[in-house]
C-alpha cells in the first residue's frame, strides 16, 4: 500500500513540477524588438517627460499608438551617438521612411475596443496606472507570444497563477472588469468589444 | 526495486492528478478558445488611425459627392455628402463598396494583347505605328472631362477623330438636339420647377442620372403622399421599382410606348388641352389602345392628368422621337420645369453615333462601356481598370481604378445647371497602372497634361465671376480671392454649381409627327455603372437576397 | 440617462435600392457571398424584403420592407434563450448586443428570433487578394460557426464617446452617431434616433397615426418602428393579417 | 484470427451461452461500415464548417436537433426503470435493468456527440460552463445532459466490470461492490437530473414566444411542453425498452426476459401514454383557442401548409397515442406479444412524431406576414453523421450484450460479489 503511495505521489510530483517550470517556456515562443529603446533615456536625456509627447490622442481622440518614424526623424535624421541601435534605426527606418515594426506588448486583438482617451479623460487615470514602469525602461524586454492565441505574454500577466501581479502585467478581460467593478464603472459587452 | 505494469499506471494516475494542479490544462483550454476567436487565417482589419477626404464618384457620369474614410492609405468605408448640391448625400448601393473595387479579383494589373501578357512599351510602339498607318479614332464617353481636352488635341494633331459615346441619359436628349441645333450636352431636365413628371419607363427612382437628385426631390415632395405635390407617372410594362412607388403606374405592352405618345398627342390636340396647335398624328386613338393595350378611356385620362397638373416634362430612356415631340406638344421644351438649355455650352463636338468613317486604331478609354464594340478591322487599344471578360484580340491597357486617378468630372447630362468638380488621386495605383491620357502624353510630350487643362478650368471658372462653390459652406465665386483658392476647394471636394439658367433661350420645331415607332427600352437598375465589374458585397442585393434580378453580364 | 436607440422607417419612401445593405454590410465587415451562399444562407444584417399585396395586373401593389435587428425591449427572446451570455441588451443604449466571441454558434436565438434577423456564418469569412486592407478598422471579422446581426454600428457609437471623452463631454453628440444605414438611406427613409428622449425626431415619428410595429403583438416591444399610409402594407404588420395562399414573397 | 477466437472466448461469461465469433464479425461488419461514414460525415462538417449541411437562417436547427430530442426521449428508459426498481422497488423489473442502463447510455453519448457536431465553435462549448446564462434551456440542458451522461456512465460501471476479464482483478471487485451499494444513489440522482432534462428539452421549444407555433403558456419559468416532455418521454422509455429487448430477443433466438416483465413494462407505458395524450390534448386546446390568438396568430392557418396538416395532429393523438395506449394496457391485447410490441412502436411512433412536429414544423412555418413556408432536406453529412450514431449504438449494445451480464444475471452477479 506504501509503495502504492510513493509511486503516485512520484508520478504527481513530476507532472507538477514539469506544469509548472517547463510548460510555460513552452508555452511561450520569445521574440526579440527590433530596436534598441530605452524610455528613460529619452526622459532623461532629451527632456520628453509626457508620455503623449510620442503617444499623442488625435484630434477625435483617437489614440496615435507608437509615434512613427517621422517623428523619430525630428531628433534622429542623422545618426545620434554611434550605437548599433542608431545605426539600425536611421539607416533601416528613417532613411527608407520604413515604419518600425514594434511588437506591441500591449496589443489587444481585433475584437477589443479600447480607448485611451474615455480612461484618461473620463476617468482620470494616470499613463502608470495601467503601463506601470515602463515609462522608466532603460532596456526592451523580450517580447512572448503565446504559440497557440498568438497573444502577447502581457495579456494573461508573466505569472502563471496571475497571483501577485504588478500594473500592466496582465490585460485580460477579467482585469477590465474587475477594474471597472471596482470603480463601479457599468460597461456592458459593446463597452470594450467591436 | 523493478517496476511492473501496474507500478507505470498508478503513476500515471499520479501524473494525471498532478497535471490537474498545474496550469497545463486550464491554460491549454482558455488558449484554444482565444485560438478559434482569431483564427489564424480570417483576416485582420488594418491598425492605426482613421482619416476622413471628401472627393467625388467618377463610377458613372452621376457625379456624386462622396466622403471616403481612410484608414493607412486605404479607403476603408464610402459614404454620400449631406448637402451635396449635385447628389444630396444620397449615392447609388454599389458606391457604398466601391472601395473594395480595386482588389475585385477582374482588377487589370498588366497589359495584355491577343490574351497574353505584354508591356507598355510595345502597347506605344504598336499604336504609334498604327497612327502612322492610317487615321486613328479615340473613344470617350464623358466628354467635356480635362482628359477628353487631351484625346481631343491628341487626334486634332494626329489626323484622328474624337468619338463620344452617348449614356443612354444622353441619347434620350438627342432629338431635342435635333430639332433645335443646341447640343446634346447643353440640354438637361429642370426636374426642380416640374410639377408632374410622365416617364415612359425610366428608372428614375432606381439609378437614373444622378440617383441623389431625383430621389430626394421625389421623398420631399411625394413620397406616400394621396396628391402629392409633385405627381410623379410612370409608364410601363412590369412594375419596376419607380412604378411601384409612382403616384400613378401605368401597364402598357412591351413595346408601345409610341403608340401610346401618338394616342396621347392626339388627345391632347383633340381636346384641346395644349395651347400651341402641333403636327396631328397618323394613328387613331382606337389603334393606340389596341397596340397598348390600354382603353381609349384610360390613354384619355392620361393625357388629362398630363396637363391637370403643370409644369410636366416627360422622361424618356432613350432617343425615342415620338416621345420627345409629346414634351414639344406639351410646350415642355425651354421652359422652366422642363427641359432646358444651361447657360455655357460645353465644347459640342458631340456625334451621337459613335465610328462613322473607318479607322486603322481605335482607342478606348476606360470610361466606354464594356459593351462598346469597336469596329472589327481597327486595331483596339481598349483601356480599363477591370476585365470585363470575353476574349479580346486587341490590346487590354490596365487603367486607374476608384480614387487612383486626377480627373475632373464636369456636368452629368441630366442636370440642368452646369457643376464642376475634381477628383483627387487619394490612392496610389498598382505600379503597372496608366490612363489613356498618360499613354497619349508619354507618346505626344507637347499635349495639355490633365493637370494644367484642370488649372485652366479653374481659372475659367474663376473669370466668369459666376456660380457657387459648394464645399463646408458655400461660398459665391465672387467671394473667393484667386483662382489657386478655387482650385484648391475643388481638390478638397468642393463643387462649382453655376447659377440657374434663363429658360427660353431654344425652341424646337416640329413638322410634322415622328414616324419612327420603335419601341422605348428601359435600361437595367446598374446600367449606368460603368466598370464591368461589381464590387464583391452587391452580392447582398440578388445572391443573398431576394431584393434584385443579378443584372447580366456584370461580375461580383 | 440611458438611451433607447431604435428607428423609423417610413415605407413609402422605401424605393428599396438596396444602399441600406450594401453600406451595412460594408461598415460590419461582414464578408461577400460565397459561391454556394443563397438568400437562405446569406449574411444581410439589414434585409429589404420585397412584398406585394398578392394581387396581379394593374391592381398589383408592391412595397419594400428593410429588416434590421428589432432590438427588443420587452423579454428580449434571443437574450433570454443564449446558453452563456453571448447576447445581451445593453444598458446605456437599449441595444441588442451579440458578441460572436462569446457565441458557441448553437443557434439557439436564431431560432427564438420572430424576425429572422439573426444570421450564422455557415463559411470562413474570405475577401479577393488584398481586399482585407478595406476592411473597417472599427470593427473585428467575425469568424465561422458563430451567430451575428445588427448591432447598431458599434463602432460608430464608439467613436462617439471617444470623441465626446476628448473634448470633455459626457454624453455623446447625436450627430456623431448614425447608424451606416440610416446614413446610406437615398431617401431619408430610415429615421435613427433615441425613442427615450421627447425632442428627438424619432420620438414624434415613432408615436404618429401611421406607425407601426411588426408583430408587435408578441409583446416583445420592438424598438423598430415602420410607417405607410397605405392600409395593405399596414396590414402586414400581424400575422393573422393575410392567409397563408397570399403570404407568398412579391 | 485463430486468437482472436480465443480473445473473443476469454471475454464472453463463463456458461454463457453466445454465438460462434465468425458471425459475430458478420453482424458487426456493416455497423462498423456505417459508424466509420459517420464519423467521415461528422469530421466533414467539423473541418469545413456547417455548410456541409442544409441548415440555414430560418431552419438554423435541423434533422440533428430532432433526432437529439428524439432519441433522449427514447433513453429515458434507463433512468425511470432505474427510479422504478431502486426508488419505487419493483423488483421484478430488475432483469430489464442493466439493457436499460447501456440503452440510456447509449442514447445520452450519442445526443451529445451530434451535438458537438451541430454546434458551430465545439471548442467554446465550455463557454456555458464559465459563463452560464442561468434563464437559458439550454444551460438547463447542457448541466443535466452533461451530469446525467456522467452518472449513466457511473451506472454502466459496474455492470462493465462483471466482465469475466475484469473481475479477475481484485481491486475492481472492491470497487464494483462498493459501487453497487451506490447504485441506489445515482439512480435516484439520474432520475432527478434526466427528469430535468426531458422537460428543459420541452421547455426548449416551449419559451419560444417568437415562435407562437411552439410557444406555450407554463408555471413559474417552465411552459406547458416542460412538463409533457417529462410525461412523454416516461411513457415511451419502457416501451422503447420492450422494443430494444424484443429485438435482443429475435436477434439471438432466445427468451431474455419473462413475459411478466413484459406485460409489466407495456402497463405503465400504456397508462402514462394515456395520461400524456390526455394533457397533450387540453394544452393544444388551451394553445388553440388563448395562447396563440393572443399573439395573433390564427392557430388553423399553421395547419394550412402542406405537407404539415392538422392530419399530423390528429395522427399523434388518436393512432399513435389513444390506440396505443389502449394496446398496451388492455387485457385483450397485453396478453399477446405481438399486440404488445406493436403498441409499443406506435407510442414511440407517437413520441418521435410530437418531436419532429415540435422541432421541424415549428422552424418550417411562417412568423412574419410576408414570410414564405420553407422546405428542409437533409444534406448526406447530416443523414450519414446520424447514421453513424445508430451504428455506434447498434456496436455498443452488440459487444455489451456478448460481453457483460446483460440479462437475468444480476442476482447471480451479486452473490459472487458478497463471496469474494
Amino acid at each position: 500500500m506504501r509503495r502504492i503511495l510513493l509511486i503516485f505521489g512520484l508520478g504527481m510530483g513530476l507532472a507538477l513540477v514539469a506544469g509548472w517550470t517547463a510548460f510555460p517556456r513552452a508555452l511561450y515562443v520569445r521574440r526579440e524588438q527590433p530596436l534598441e529603446f530605452h524610455h528613460k533615456t529619452h526622459s532623461e536625456k532629451s527632456g520628453l517627460t509626457q508620455c503623449d509627447s510620442c503617444h499623442a490622442l488625435g484630434s477625435d481622440g483617437e489614440f496615435q499608438g507608437i509615434a512613427g518614424v517621422e517623428t523619430c526623424a525630428g531628433c534622429h535624421a542623422e545618426k545620434v551617438g554611434t550605437s548599433k541601435a542608431e545605426a539600425t534605426l536611421v539607416d533601416s527606418y528613417i532613411k527608407p521612411a520604413r515604419e518600425t515594426p514594434w511588437l506591441v506588448y500591449s496589443r489587444q486583438p481585433a475584437n477589443v475596443w479600447f480607448s485611451h482617451a474615455i480612461h484618461t479623460h473620463r476617468a482620470g487615470l494616470a499613463c502608470q496606472d495601467c503601463h506601470g514602469t515602463l515609462g522608466e525602461s532603460d532596456q526592451v524586454r523580450t517580447y512572448e507570444q503565446n504559440r497557440i492565441s498568438g497573444y502577447s505574454r502581457d495579456i494573461w500577466g508573466h505569472s502563471m497563477s496571475r497571483l501577485g501581479r504588478a500594473p500592466g502585467d496582465g490585460m485580460k478581460m477579467s482585469d477590465c472588469e474587475d477594474c471597472h467593478h471596482r470603480h463601479n464603472v457599468e460597461v456592458g459587452c459593446l463597452g470594450c468589444h467591436k | 526495486m523493478k517496476f511492473s505494469r501496474r507500478d507505470l499506471l498508478i503513476g500515471g494516475a499520479g501524473a494525471l492528478a498532478g497535471l490537474a494542479l498545474t496550469p497545463v490544462p486550464w491554460k491549454l483550454l482558455s488558449d484554444v478558445s482565444i485560438w478559434t476567436q482569431n483564427f489564424p487565417w480570417i483576416p485582420q482589419p488594418a491598425h492605426g488611425p482613421v482619416e476622413t477626404k471628401y472627393s467625388v464618384c467618377t463610377l458613372c457620369e452621376g457625379g456624386c459627392g462622396i466622403r471616403v474614410r481612410m484608414a493607412t492609405k486605404y479607403p476603408v468605408g464610402v459614404a454620400g455628402v449631406r448637402d451635396h448640391p449635385v447628389s444630396k448625400g444620397a449615392l447609388c448601393p454599389l458606391a457604398f463598396a466601391a472601395h473594395q473595387l480595386n482588389w475585385h479579383p477582374r482588377r487589370l494589373r498588366e497589359v495584355r494583347h491577343a490574351g497574353r501578357t505584354a508591356s507598355w512599351a510595345e502597347a506605344q510602339t504598336a499604336f504609334v505605328k498604327a497612327c502612322g498607318e492610317g487615321p486613328t479614332a479615340i473613344v470617350d464617353a464623358r466628354p467635356g472631362r480635362a482628359v477628353s481636352s487631351v484625346f481631343e488635341a491628341f487626334t486634332r494633331k494626329h489626323r484622328g477623330s474624337y468619338q463620344v459615346v452617348l449614356s443612354a441619359e444622353s441619347q434620350a436628349l438627342t432629338p431635342y438636339a435635333g430639332w433645335s441645333g443646341v447640343p446634346v450636352t447643353s440640354l438637361g431636365y429642370d426636374l426642380e420647377n416640374a410639377r408632374t413628371i410622365v416617364s415612359f419607363g425610366v428608372p428614375v427612382l432606381d439609378g437614373w442620372g444622378t440617383p441623389g437628385r431625383f430621389t430626394r426631390l421625389w421623398s420631399e415632395r411625394a413620397a406616400g403622399a394621396a396628391d402629392p405635390q409633385l405627381r410623379l407617372i410612370q409608364i410601363e410594362p412590369s412594375l419596376s421599382r419607380t412604378a411601384a412607388r409612382a403616384w400613378r403606374w401605368v401597364p402598357l405592352r412591351e413595346g408601345s410606348e409610341a403608340a401610346l405618345a401618338a394616342g396621347v398627342a392626339r388627345t391632347l390636340l383633340e381636346e384641346h388641352l395644349v395651347g400651341a396647335p402641333g403636327p396631328m398624328p397618323r394613328s387613331t386613338l382606337a389603334e393606340a389602345a389596341a397596340q397598348t393595350g390600354l382603353a381609349t378611356e384610360a390613354i384619355r385620362d392620361l393625357a388629362q392628368r398630363m396637363v391637370e397638373n403643370r409644369p410636366v416634362v416627360v422622361i424618356a430612356p432613350d432617343g425615342n422621337p415620338a416621345i420627345a415631340a409629346l414634351n414639344v406638344l406639351l410646350g415642355a421644351v425651354g421652359a422652366p420645369g422642363g427641359i432646358v438649355r444651361k447657360r455655357g455650352d460645353v465644347p459640342s463636338h458631340v456625334s451621337a453615333d459613335p465610328l462613322p468613317g473607318s479607322f486603322r486604331a481605335v482607342l478606348v478609354d476606360s470610361t466606354v462601356p464594356w459593351e462598346f464594340a469597336a469596329q472589327n478591322d481597327a486595331e483596339v487599344f481598349r483601356f480599363a481598370a477591370w476585365d470585363g471578360g470575353g476574349d479580346s484580340a486587341g490590346w487590354l491597357l490596365p487603367a486607374p481604378g476608384f480614387l487612383e486617378e486626377l480627373t475632373d468630372v464636369p456636368t452629368p447630362p441630366t442636370s440642368a445647371l452646369e457643376t464642376y468638380a475634381v477628383a483627387q488621386n487619394l490612392v496610389a495605383p498598382p505600379t503597372e497602372i496608366r490612363s489613356a491620357a498618360q499613354f497619349l502624353l508619354q507618346i505626344d510630350p507637347t499635349l495639355p497634361a490633365v493637370e494644367k487643362v484642370i488649372h485652366a478650368r479653374c481659372d475659367e471658372i474663376f473669370r466668369t465671376r459666376q456660380g457657387t462653390v459648394y464645399g463646408e459652406h458655400p461660398l459665391a465665386v465672387t467671394k473667393i480671392y484667386s483662382a489657386k483658392h478655387l482650385e484648391e476647394q475643388l481638390r478638397k471636394g468642393a463643387v462649382w454649381m453655376g447659377d440657374p439658367p434663363s429658360p427660353g433661350k431654344f425652341r424646337c420645331e416640329l413638322k410634322e409627327w415622328p414616324a419612327d415607332n420603335r419601341a422605348a427600352n428601359a435600361t437595367c437598375w446598374a446600367a449606368s455603372w460603368a466598370p464591368p465589374v461589381f464590387p464583391p458585397l452587391a452580392t447582398k442585393l440578388y445572391q443573398e437576397s431576394n431584393l434584385r434580378e443579378p443584372p447580366a453580364g456584370r461580375q461580383a | 440617462m440611458s438611451a433607447r436607440y431604435g428607428f423609423v422607417i417610413d415605407l413609402d419612401r422605401c424605393t428599396g435600392c438596396g444602399a441600406c445593405m450594401v453600406a451595412c454590410a460594408a461598415e460590419n465587415n461582414v464578408p461577400p457571398a460565397p459561391a454556394r451562399a443563397t438568400p437562405r444562407t446569406g449574411l444581410t444584417p439589414m434585409l429589404v424584403h420585397k412584398v406585394s399585396n398578392g394581387m396581379e395586373g394593374a391592381a398589383r401593389r408592391e412595397a419594400f420592407i428593410p429588416i434590421a435587428c428589432m432590438h427588443c425591449g420587452n423579454e428580449t427572446p434571443c437574450v433570454a434563450v443564449c446558453p452563456q451570455q453571448a447576447v445581451e441588451v445593453d444598458k446605456a443604449t437599449g441595444i441588442v448586443v451579440q458578441m460572436p466571441q462569446r457565441c458557441l454558434g448553437c443557434r439557439y436565438c436564431m431560432a427564438a428570433c420572430a424576425y429572422h434577423a439573426r444570421y450564422f456564418n455557415w463559411w470562413d469569412p474570405a475577401w479577393p487578394v488584398g481586399m482585407e486592407k478595406s476592411l473597417n478598422p472599427g470593427v473585428a471579422v467575425r469568424m465561422r460557426g458563430v451567430v451575428e446581426k445588427c448591432n447598431l454600428c458599434p463602432a460608430r457609437l464608439h467613436s462617439a464617446q471617444e470623441k465626446a471623452a476628448a473634448a470633455g463631454r459626457k454624453e455623446i453628440d447625436p450627430a456623431d452617431y448614425i447608424p451606416a444605414c440610416a446614413e446610406a438611406c437615398p431617401t431619408g427613409a430610415i429615421l435613427f434616433g433615441n425613442l427615450a428622449d421627447k425632442n428627438d425626431p424619432v420620438f414624434s415619428a415613432a408615436h404618429s397615426a401611421d406607425a407601426f410595429r411588426l408583430l408587435a403583438r408578441l409583446g416583445t416591444e420592438p424598438k423598430v418602428y415602420y410607417k405607410s399610409q397605405e392600409a395593405w402594407v399596414k396590414a402586414l404588420a400581424e400575422r393573422d393579417s393575410v392567409r397563408p395562399t397570399e403570404a407568398q414573397h412579391g | 484470427m485463430a486468437d482472436l477466437v480465443l480473445i473473443d472466448r476469454r471475454l464472453i461469461a463463463r456458461g454463457a451461452e453466445r454465438t460462434s465469433t465468425m458471425r459475430f464479425m458478420f453482424w458487426l461488419i456493416p455497423w462498423v461500415a456505417l459508424a466509420a461514414l459517420g464519423i467521415y460525415a461528422a469530421a466533414l462538417c467539423l473541418y469545413f464548417g456547417l455548410n456541409q449541411t442544409h441548415m440555414d437562417t430560418r431552419f438554423a436547427f435541423g434533422m440533428w436537433i430532432y433526432l437529439d430530442l428524439g432519441m433522449i426521449a427514447m433513453g429515458a428508459g434507463a433512468f425511470f426503470t432505474g427510479f422504478l426498481v431502486y426508488i419505487l422497488k419493483q423488483e421484478d423489473l430488475k432483469p430489464v435493468l442493466n439493457s436499460a442502463v447501456v440503452v440510456g447510455l447509449i442514447c445520452y453519448s450519442g445526443a451529445v456527440a451530434v451535438l458537438m457536431v451541430d454546434v458551430g465553435q465545439p471548442l467554446r462549448a465550455w463557454f456555458t460552463f464559465w459563463h452560464p446564462n442561468t434563464h437559458s434551456m439550454l444551460t438547463e440542458v447542457t448541466f443535466c445532459i452533461t451530469c446525467y451522461l456522467f452518472v449513466l456512465i457511473l451506472e454502466y460501471l459496474p455492470v462493465l466490470l462483471r466482465n469475466r476479464q475484469l473481475r479477475k482483478v481484485p481491486s475492481f471487485l472492491v470497487f464494483e461492490y462498493q459501487l453497487h451499494k451506490l447504485v441506489p444513489v445515482l439512480a435516484a440522482v439520474g432520475a432527478f437530473l434526466s427528469f430535468f432534462h426531458q422537460g428543459s428539452l420541452g421547455g426548449l421549444y416551449g419559451v419560444l414566444r417568437g415562435r407562437p407555433f411552439a410557444f406555450r403558456q407554463g408555471f413559474a419559468i417552465w411552459p406547458s411542453t416542460f412538463f409533457l416532455f417529462i410525461l412523454s418521454a416516461i411513457a415511451v422509455g419502457p416501451s422503447f425498452l420492450m422494443l430494444v429487448t424484443a429485438a435482443a430477443e429475435t436477434l439471438t433466438e432466445r427468451r431474455l426476459v419473462g413475459a411478466n416483465v413484459f406485460r409489466k413494462l407495456g402497463l405503465i407505458s400504456g397508462v402514462l401514454l394515456g395520461i400524456y395524450v390526455a394533457a397533450k390534448a387540453i394544452d393544444t386546446l388551451v394553445w388553440l383557442n388563448i395562447t396563440s390568438p393572443a399573439v395573433g396568430f390564427s392557430p388553423w392557418d399553421f395547419y394550412a401548409y402542406k405537407p404539415f396538416g392538422s392530419a399530423l395532429l390528429f395522427l399523434e393523438i388518436v393512432p399513435l397515442g389513444l390506440l396505443p395506449a389502449f394496446l398496451l394496457t388492455s387485457p385483450l391485447t397485453t396478453r399477446r406479444r405481438g399486440w404488445l410490441l406493436c403498441g409499443a412502436a406506435l407510442a414511440c411512433g407517437g413520441v418521435l412524431l410530437n418531436r419532429f412536429v415540435l422541432t421541424v414544423q415549428t422552424l418550417a412555418l411562417p412568423t412574419l406576414a410576408f414570410d414564405d413556408f420553407l422546405q428542409y432536406i437533409p444534406s448526406w453529412q447530416e443523414v450519414a453523421t446520424f447514421a453513424g450514431v445508430i451504428a455506434y449504438g447498434v456496436i455498443l449494445y452488440s459487444l455489451s450484450y456478448r460481453y457483460l451480464p446483460l440479462f437475468g444475471q444480476a442476482k447471480r452477479a451479486d452473490k459472487n460479489v458478497s463471496l469474494d
